[in-house]
């Protein structure tokens, strides 16, 4: 049953050191201040699930907070690699980190059968892919009617869900629209789900492509404008390219990614006031050029 | 030339799932020329989507605000792309073998990588389900490999008739486009061999960037030179979107 | 590809006799006009699949359209019994009825697992159920990665599937909102697709929970307005019980349902003339009452 | 009585997935009375409805212009019921055995029966998954019945840890509501036993509307009477039924 909560409180309570988190959302209500939230309550061992881990997971990974990352594609999109990613499967650094690699289409399909209370999914996926030779729990099950073999995969059952999206009500059921991803199969597959919202409205009004999930399936919403920066909220924000690329060389060397991540975001309260630090910094960097 | 090229394969009224980037730009050029009715569709799920600008990523607003409807990521794996309602997969590549395998997970060992790339995205699923499948890359021998380090999407893994053995529902990879000429499989083996060289390159360029040894079709011809509507269509779209992504 | 005509030239083009027909549509935007325009060109030997049988298809049961029933809750919902069906089961009138007897959550996951291109689906069903003993094709699968086992059953991919819809636009993008059931799972698991609708818009506007089916997955498109009575269309009709009750005694007998079938369907020209008929008879009767 | 004995067993803001008919009537009734958060789910889609007039259909119009959301059939199924987020469903029955087993398939032999009823519908998996499993449905000997002719949706089975040995992930049948008391499984056996009667009905009565020779439960009491706030929220609901039902 959803509550009406701060990000803070809301993380402190429900994502627990050792949690399986998926926060999802592909390119569009990227939950980055939940990301951050996480960063600064220090949690620990995490086992990251999330289909394209993106400067989110790049971050939460070089501040050392995942043990395990599950995911698909794994890019800065646009501009290049994930160097806080590379830099700790190539080299095990801030600690190891054990990958479990596998394909869109299976971790859709896997989030749909964690939705739909199965162990497991099928697909026509992995024929001639090296994928199931690297780690990627991929099995083979046989159509009792046809005969035909498939994929099988695990299910995807995170203890926590995190995602961003435009409305809640003051119930908790919250709205969003535009690119919806896997986020609804990511809340429903998971035991507890955190919210961040653009906005707390009177009444939800669905439109074109909208997903409604009711308040009884949520734990908690938080208000968090712009929450979802870098990446975006239809109808409230675009996407900031400029940061993506700005990004390949913050996150390129350990110590510049570590003085940043210290500066905007561990020496920060909450994600407006990171935002403010940010803009600040870009503002003198601006003087001094 | 490479992306003009690839644009000219996109038949108009296609059902196209198409990847970003190169694919993307090909896609997009094939619909502001010759294919105003070819359809759309991005893994994060705008189905008929008409961009204006090129998207930097493969859920920009752009797709979803000008998209006939969007659905869910599973609902495009499960009901467009596996359920067999796609036309024409269009990948890009890091590596691609002579059978049109394609390698976008790691240069080296998996363990200790030499280059750790993306990963599979949908790419696996795409090459498996969809009806055909072009692909668009930079031709070079580290590209063009005699061995992959690793199968991320199965072309004609082994060549012959090994697709239709493992029961894959599509035909695999019919052409690759590179910025040198086109490389389409040779009836039989499926060896990819080269069928087209662009205006302005050469057989023997086509050979050396090519990481096994190339052959060339027998009926090798020349691609058609860009015409002017094609590049003029091309400015345009890279214009609009250099501007549109530099205001943001 | 969606191409604009008749109801009548859509059924005589796309159904064949020997098909497997899904209409569907759950108590909402029942395709009922399609219904009787099968009836009227005389299709036979149908494999009628439906969650819903419903008035729509004790109709084309007891026209004897229908070779196999694929269904799994067959009553007149709020009212009693399908006279036509049982007759057709009990006594084999007008013909012997072969019955596949499903459940809802098995017929819903099997027209998911046809829209997803699978040969089966995989659910937590039928446990402890007698259905498997009475000819439900319904297997056992076991989790590969957990050991559980689960129920498979076979996907549903009809050769045709009709629905009802609100909107359609020039190009046959349909727009259907409210209730709307597995018709989407339907046409996506069907090779062909006919969609009556309600009206033919400039350009769809979808509002809350809207479903749209893109043109190139829909062969026809066909304005019928008040198609799906008398089931009722959100935002156009609500449904009918008087009629739902006034069906009861019409299909009762089998003399009398023949009679009603051939006056009023049989002898009219298309849906149309249909209601003008059973309209005209009421205020007859009225009037001699 | 029944449909008032029934409501108040469903408790405020539980999650119920409600059949049509009589279970249909006591949620909404107790959600006009104790349980204003109770949330409503119809197979049909809706999810949080608030009709202010019963139903006459699974699918009426009233469900869906009133619900906080409405899926589609498959996500109801799949997302919501198998997904284990239903903590009660609440059904009807033609026939019910002592251990809570139901049919609503056939009267008789299947091939050639004797009454042939709607069937399954949602009954079997919401008697599989939900939380739990409330029953309502008028006794008589032919109703509660010593064995089932088919058995279309599991309660207990064959009692005592069936389920659990089964693997199924709900509770099963908790409580029976008929029009003449309210009928528990016995805890070890679950054997559904009498353990209230309603008001001016007796406990001879319910033994004689059983088919099976039923048991009283020791601390078996009465159903307290229907208060007068719950019976005017029982006729204001009947009323605004009758009018609106009439008038279409």
């Amino acid at each position: 049953m959803a509550e009406l909560t701060t990000l803070k409180e809301a993380v402190e309570y429900l994502i627990h050191d050792g949690d399986t988190v998926a926060m999802e959302g592909f390119t569009h209500l990227i939950p980055q201040a939940a990301g951050h939230e996480v960063m600064r309550a220090g949690k620990r061992d995490l086992v990251a699930v999330r289909m394209t881990p993106d400067l989110i997971y790049d971050q939460l990974i070089g501040m050392g907070c995942v043990r395990k990352l599950v995911f698909s594609w794994g890019g800065n999109p646009g501009v290049g690699s994930l160097h806080r990613f590379r830099d700790a499967v190539e080299n095990g650094w801030p600690s190891a980190l054990e990958i479990e690699e596998r394909s869109h289409a299976d971790l859709a399909n896997a989030y749909v059968a964690g939705a739909s209370g199965l162990p497991f999914a099928v697909l026509r996926g992995y024929v001639g892919c090296d994928l199931p030779k690297h780690g990627a729990p991929i099995k083979s099950v046989t159509c009792p009617f046809t005969g035909e073999a498939l994929a099988a995969v695990p299910a995807v059952r995170p203890d926590v869900a995190v995602i961003h999206a435009q409305h809640a009500d003051r119930k908790g059921n919250v709205l969003m629209w535009g690119i919806v991803g896997v986020q609804k199969e990511a809340v429903l597959a998971a035991k507890r789900a955190i919210v961040t919202v653009e906005e707390i409205v009177e009444a939800l009004q669905p439109g074109a492509n909208a997903v409604v999930l009711p308040h009884w399936v949520i734990d908690a919403v938080c208000l968090v404008p712009g929450g979802c920066h870098p990446s975006y909220a239809q109808g409230y924000s675009r996407r900031d390219n400029v940061f993506y690329k700005a990004w390949e060389p913050i996150s390129r060397e350990r110590e510049r990614f570590s003085e940043w991540m210290e500066r905007h975001v561990l020496s920060t309260e909450n994600f407006a006031d990171y935002r403010r630090s940010v803009a600040a910094e870009q503002v003198q960097e601006a003087a001094g050029a | 030339m490479m992306t003009v090229a690839a644009a000219r394969l996109l038949e108009n009224g296609a059902i196209c799932f198409v990847g970003i980037g190169l694919p993307s730009a090909a896609a997009n050029l094939a619909r502001a020329t010759h294919a105003p009715e070819v359809v759309l569709i991005y893994e994060s799920g705008p189905i008929g989507t008409k961009p204006e600008v090129l998207p930097l990523s493969i859920g920009d607003g752009e797709l979803a605000e000008t998209a006939d409807t969007v659905v869910s990521t599973p609902e495009i794996f499960r009901y467009y792309l596996q359920g067999g309602r796609i036309d024409v997969g269009f990948l890009g590549a890091a590596q691609l073998d002579r059978f049109g395998n394609i390698n976008t997970t790691v240069i080296g060992d998996y363990a200790a990588p030499r280059v750790r790339l993306p990963g599979a995205g949908g790419a696996p699923e795409i090459a498996a389900c969809a009806g055909e499948v072009l692909i668009i890359l930079r031709q070079s021998p580290r590209a063009l490999v005699e061995r992959l380090d690793f199968i991320t999407s199965a072309g004609h893994l082994e060549g012959g008739d090994w697709r239709a053995r493992a029961g894959l529902p599509g035909k695999g990879p019919t052409a690759v486009i590179t910025d040198l000429g086109i490389l389409r499989p040779e009836p039989g083996t499926q060896e990819l061999v080269l069928t087209s060289v662009h205006p302005g390159a050469t057989r023997s360029e086509a050979e050396a960037a090519t990481g096994w040894p190339l052959r060339i079709a027998a009926d090798c011809g020349e691609t058609p030179a860009p015409r002017p509507h094609e590049l003029a269509a091309l400015r345009d779209l890279h214009e609009r979107t250099a501007r549109a992504h530099s205001a943001a």
